[in-house]
């Protein structure tokens, strides 16, 4: 058993040229975020560090987190920041019996993230899912396809981001019918 | 070879016993029953067919609130002071007109939350099942008990009553305001009756106003 | 009734077809639609339901009632079939499982043809449905039909050996290849019967009673998978390939393929009847010679072969209501590995015996 | 010159007696062996996730139900779990012992649909009209307590709708005892019968490494021989109180992680769910049941994942939220949903009839893949 905390040193030790942050005043558990680009390899060393043992990863789950808003620069011109989408990953140790929640955020206009499938298999459909309803392109994933939603549905359109509008027209019927 | 006379011994004998337990059943009675004719009779918390007591809804509009399907829309309109609605059976009195008191039945999800939050108990599930249609808008089930032209004269009642009202509000308004000019008025001449007074406070209470 | 019908129609040929198919007609038609009611009411009790109860009493005229609904429906043919296999395979379906029903002797007065080599002709000819499935699976252009129709036709060609075998094994012991002789020889009382051992002395009767019975074990499984009855039904199995090769038939068609196979769990049954269980004879004397009535006795005969072919009907019901149906290498695996060394050996072991 | 054959590509559904609803399955085959399984899913989508969005909490209750519509009461059950733990409420002991005996009872009911079907799909149609015969009688005990059969809400958070009928109790006590026989009589039927043995046996063998890997839970990570049961690992609710064994599988028939032991283990779990219901009929207090119902939810910002037991497994709420009254981002991690990923895996080399016992045996509710 590893509590959280124990977990992000761990992580920190491990790689020391990543960032890795603990968000630790949530009411219920606290998140480690780390960074999207490398999750693979963070993951990797969770499953198979002896003392970790991440075998299961419970839920991943793609989020847009709806923090869009204007920068103000000091030239006093505003910049536009798109805001966050970010994945969680609740990972779970069958044998070890501890549990520890990830986020990867990544930027909306580039939303790219690492492919966690080669390490967690159950990966595979969660982020197929991810990348149907909120759009996060998931970099080396074997077969990044539509899952839910109908494959010829707009490729720039996806259902769970906060600023998503209903198409008028979906194969020449009108929506809402 | 002892696994194959096994095996075949097995395939046997498993068929033999899964026969007797069918044969047994053959003399059971059927559970089934003949629907149209015969009809099982319902729970007492059965929810089908949701049902509006009109006598006792005071058009609080808080089963609209709790639909999770919006189902239910509910108008209403309210009554004059000298109206009497009457009271609910559980005594509470009726303010609103109810002008509209839809429930599209065809959307309803039978989930009943619409019916912990009612005061009154008017809204209810019914053990009504059976209330297939041929025409979609014949679920939507209409319960205001309002005639066309009461519905008519009570908005044109209501209306009339916002007006008078108003027109109550404006003339206080504006008697209000006179007054306050008026004093002002007096006051001004106070003030220049006695500049040294401390005017600070005389000042600023009709703004507080 | 061939006489009489050469006078009406003064042609030896009409007569011929008349007098052949009229039994049929009678016989076979209304004891498809039985067969149907009864195996709709067998497997309703038997799931503790009641089954069809709306047209007529206790719903009798249920399959009446479907019949009539199936001829009035709209024949649909998809447009890729191979039009002509199409409507030719249900047909050959249905002619395949009634000539079969040419050889069986219905009682001493009735047969369609008492021929000598009855049983081969059965065989023979009961192969002719494992053309019109295929037919009807090519033909549809569906690739459910296909795999269905493969399967049946390996199914079926691969089960006639160990029905072969064990009907070899019988013919030795009685000497002849018709029906109607084996009926004849399996007279009297029931401990004379096939099953039991055959109409041989005590000891020897003795001695091949256990064999007798595995032979009719062997043959009533093999048969099952002869009419695709589960556990064998894999070629219409509805959990994986939806109907089989049916899938694409409606109307009268799919009710042509649908009595053809209720015909066909008939007449292996009475296959298995006039091979094993004395064919027409009452298994306890008859009530025409008690009272003296020559007459009744036809009759009689009639009644105990319908008796026991629809009890062997009855058996099969029961059987595809209680088990789960096999894979198709395991249905191959039990054929070949199983049923085929038992017959074998069965097949040696009465030869031996029928030599003392 | 070689005779130009090619693969075969057999769309299994999305209208097909034994898909379990509306899944398509690709199948590529070369004769009847499979080459390759591509599942697609997505017909019975109907965005749960967004509708729950715009709902309060209490209003997400009855759109749970219709994920795993076989067993509804579970999803409200975790539902309200997890909704809970967020505000951090405590419930009454009388809530506890109730949600556990419907949850016990709702277990029985969709195990009794999974093995029903499962023999179906094998071609056994008479134990599925058994079970089922059975399963109407826990419906009963159902719509006597919340007036619903199928879609119950009937868990809140908080409490409960209603409180028990005054003859639930001694009715569920009669079920218990009328029902015991029968698993043995299933067992007669079906379990031990040498066809279905054989179409099971050695069919569709998931190793546990594997099946960790790919995220399998409740009864299919069992039958792979692993002893984990979120009742007893992680207990939620008073599953603490209980004492019952987790079945797990023993390759009796064939290897471990086969077809059969799927079946078989949710066989034995009947068994455990009848002994904790009796046990919770024995304990349960009296109370009042809506005491802790909240009047308005509205839980503080943050997240929250609790998962509980559900009858096909792992049934998971991701809950984020933004301290407002509606959830703002919903995520369910349904069991069947990561079942349904191992389909590939599991088929490659089996023939046609082996993807309808290997999808039977992993027991998936589309309602729930496609939520």
């Amino acid at each position: 058993m590893k509590q959280p905390k124990e977990i992000f040193e761990s992580l920190k030790e491990k790689f020391t040229e990543y960032n890795f942050e603990i968000i630790e005043d949530l009411p219920v558990e606290p998140i480690i975020s780390v960074d999207p680009l490398n999750v693979n390899k963070i993951g990797f060393y969770l499953r198979l560090d002896a003392d970790l043992q991440f075998d299961s990863l419970m839920v991943l789950s793609g989020v847009d987190d709806n923090n869009a808003k204007k920068i103000k620069q000091e030239d006093e011109t505003e910049i536009d920041d798109p805001g966050t989408l970010s994945v969680y990953y609740h990972l779970y140790s069958t044998t070890l019996k501890h549990k520890v929640t990830l986020k990867a955020s990544a930027p909306k206009d580039n939303p790219e993230i690492e492919s966690v499938e080669k390490v967690w298999k159950t990966a595979d459909w969660h982020e197929r899912e991810a990348y149907d309803m909120i759009g996060i392109k998931f970099l080396n994933h074997p077969d990044l396809r539509r899952i839910l939603m109908p494959y010829d549905w707009d490729e720039n359109s996806f259902p769970l981001r906060k600023d998503y509008e209903n198409p008028e027209f979906y194969q020449g019927i009108k929506v809402p019918y | 070879m002892k696994q194959y006379l096994k095996n075949s011994f097995d395939g046997i004998w498993t068929i033999l016993v899964g026969m007797k337990v069918t044969f047994k059943h053959l003399f059971k009675p059927a559970v089934t029953i003949q629907y149209p004719d015969v009809k099982l009779p319902m729970a007492d918390r059965v929810r089908n067919r949701l049902y509006v007591n009109m006598d006792d809804c005071i058009g609080c509009d808080q089963c609209a609130r709790a639909c999770p399907v919006n189902c239910i829309t509910i108008d209403t309109v309210k009554s004059l002071p000298t109206e009497d609605l009457g009271k609910t059976s559980n005594g509470k009195k009726k303010v609103l007109w109810v002008t509209k008191f839809d429930i599209d039945i065809a959307k309803c999800c039978y989930c009943q939350l619409c019916v912990f939050p009612c005061p009154t108990e008017c809204i209810y599930m019914t053990d009504v099942y059976e209330f297939s249609e041929f025409e979609r808008e014949d679920l939507n089930y209409k319960f205001a008990t309002l005639t066309e032209s009461e519905i008519v004269e009570k908005n044109a009642n209501f209306e009339k009553m916002q007006a008078e009202k108003e027109a109550k509000k404006a003339a206080a308004a504006k008697a209000k305001a006179e007054e306050l000019a008026k004093k002002k008025a007096e006051e001004e001449a106070k003030a220049k009756e006695e500049p040294k007074t401390d005017n600070a406070d005389n000042k600023e209470q009709p703004d507080k106003e | 009734m061939y006489e009489l019908l050469y006078d009406i129609f003064g042609s030896e040929i009409i007569a011929m077809i008349i007098a052949a198919c009229m039994p049929l007609f009678l016989f076979i038609l209304p004891f498809a639609l039985i067969a149907v009611l009864l195996e709709r009411k067998v497997s309703a009790h038997m799931q503790d339901r009641l089954g069809p109860m709306r047209v007529g009493y206790h719903g009798i005229l249920q399959t009446i009632a479907d019949i009539l609904k199936l001829i009035q429906k709209e024949d649909i043919v998809a447009d890729t079939t191979d039009k002509k296999l199409f409507n030719m395979a249900p047909v050959l379906v249905f002619a395949g499982s009634y000539a079969v029903f040419a050889a069986i002797p219905f009682s001493g007065a009735f047969i369609g043809s008492a021929a000598d080599v009855g049983i081969f002709f059965i065989i023979a000819v009961s192969s002719i449905v494992v053309a019109g499935i295929l037919m009807a699976g090519w033909a549809s252009n569906n690739k459910y039909s296909l795999l269905g129709a493969m399967r049946s036709a390996a199914q079926i060609i691969s089960y006639e050996i160990p029905t072969a075998l064990v009907v070899l094994s019988i013919v030795m012991l009685t000497g002849t290849l018709s029906l109607n002789t084996m009926s004849i020889q399996q007279t009297a009382y029931f401990w004379n019967w096939n099953l039991f051992g055959g109409a041989a002395d005590g000891f020897v009767q003795l001695l091949l009673l256990p064999f007798t019975v595995v032979a009719f074990v062997i043959f009533y499984i093999s048969s099952l998978a002869e009419v695709n009855r589960t556990p064998f039904d894999i070629p219409e199995a509805e959990s994986e390939l939806v109907a089989g090769y049916h899938t694409e038939y409606s109307g009268m068609k799919f009710a042509m393929f649908f009595l053809a196979e209720y015909a066909n769990m008939f007449a292996v049954s009475a296959i298995a009847v006039a091979i094993f269980l004395g064919g027409y004879q009452s298994p306890l004397g008859y009530l025409g010679n008690t009272i003296g009535v020559e007459w009744l006795i036809p009759y009689e005969q009639l009644f105990w072969f319908t008796v026991k072919g629809v009890g062997l009907v009855l058996v099969q019901i029961w059987l595809r209501w209680t088990l789960p149906r096999l894979r198709v290498d395991q249905l191959m695996t039990v054929c070949w590995k199983y049923l085929i060394p038992y017959a074998f050996v069965n097949l040696i072991i009465i030869g031996l015996i029928s030599l003392i | 010159m070689a005779i130009k054959t090619e693969e075969m590509v057999l769309n299994m559904g999305p209208q097909h007696p034994s898909t379990h609803g509306v899944l398509r399955l690709e199948l590529e085959l070369e004769g009847e062996i499979i080459k390759n399984v591509k599942p697609h899913i997505g017909y019975l989508h109907r965005c749960f996730e967004k509708h729950a969005e715009a709902m309060t909490y209490p209003q997400v209750v009855p759109y749970t139900d219709r994920m795993d519509y076989v067993a509804s009461m579970y999803n409200n059950f975790g539902y309200a779990v997890t909704v809970e733990k967020l505000l951090g409420i405590e419930v009454p002991e009388r809530v506890e012992y109730i949600r556990v005996i419907m949850g016990e009872l709702q277990r029985i009911a969709s195990h009794m649909v999974a093995l029903g079907t499962y023999g179906l799909d094998l071609g056994a149609f008479t134990p599925f009209l058994y079970l089922f015969i059975d399963r109407e009688k826990i419906l009963n005990l159902f719509e006597m307590t919340c007036g619903a059969r199928l879609l119950y809400n009937y868990i809140w958070v908080g409490g409960v709708s209603h409180d028990l009928h005054p003859d639930f109790l001694r009715l569920t006590k009669e079920f218990i005892d009328y029902y015991r026989p029968h698993i043995a009589e299933l067992n007669e039927l079906l379990s031990y019968n040498k066809i279905f043995i054989e179409r099971t046996a050695n069919v569709g063998v998931m190793p546990l490494d594997t099946a960790i890997n790919y995220g399998m839970t409740g009864p299919n990570l069992r039958a792979s021989g692993l002893k984990f049961d979120l009742r007893k690992d992680e207990p939620y609710s008073i599953y603490d109180r209980f004492d019952f064994d987790v079945p797990v599988g023993e390759g009796k028939m064939g290897t471990v992680g086969d077809c059969w032991d799927r079946y078989f283990v949710r066989v034995l779990e009947l068994e455990q769910s009848l002994k904790i219901l009796e046990q919770a009929i024995e304990q349960i207090p009296e109370g009042d049941v809506q005491s802790a119902i909240p009047k308005r939810i509205k839980p503080p910002a943050g997240t929250v994942y609790g998962r509980v037991e559900a009858p096909r497994g792992e049934l998971g709420y991701f809950i984020i939220s933004d301290g407002s009254v509606n959830p703002f981002r919903m995520k369910v991690r349904a069991p069947s949903f990561v079942s349904l990923s191992i389909m590939g895996e599991l088929c490659k080399g089996h023939l046609v009839s082996d993807v309808v016992a290997i999808l039977g045996s992993i027991d998936i509710v589309l309602g729930e893949v496609d939520r």
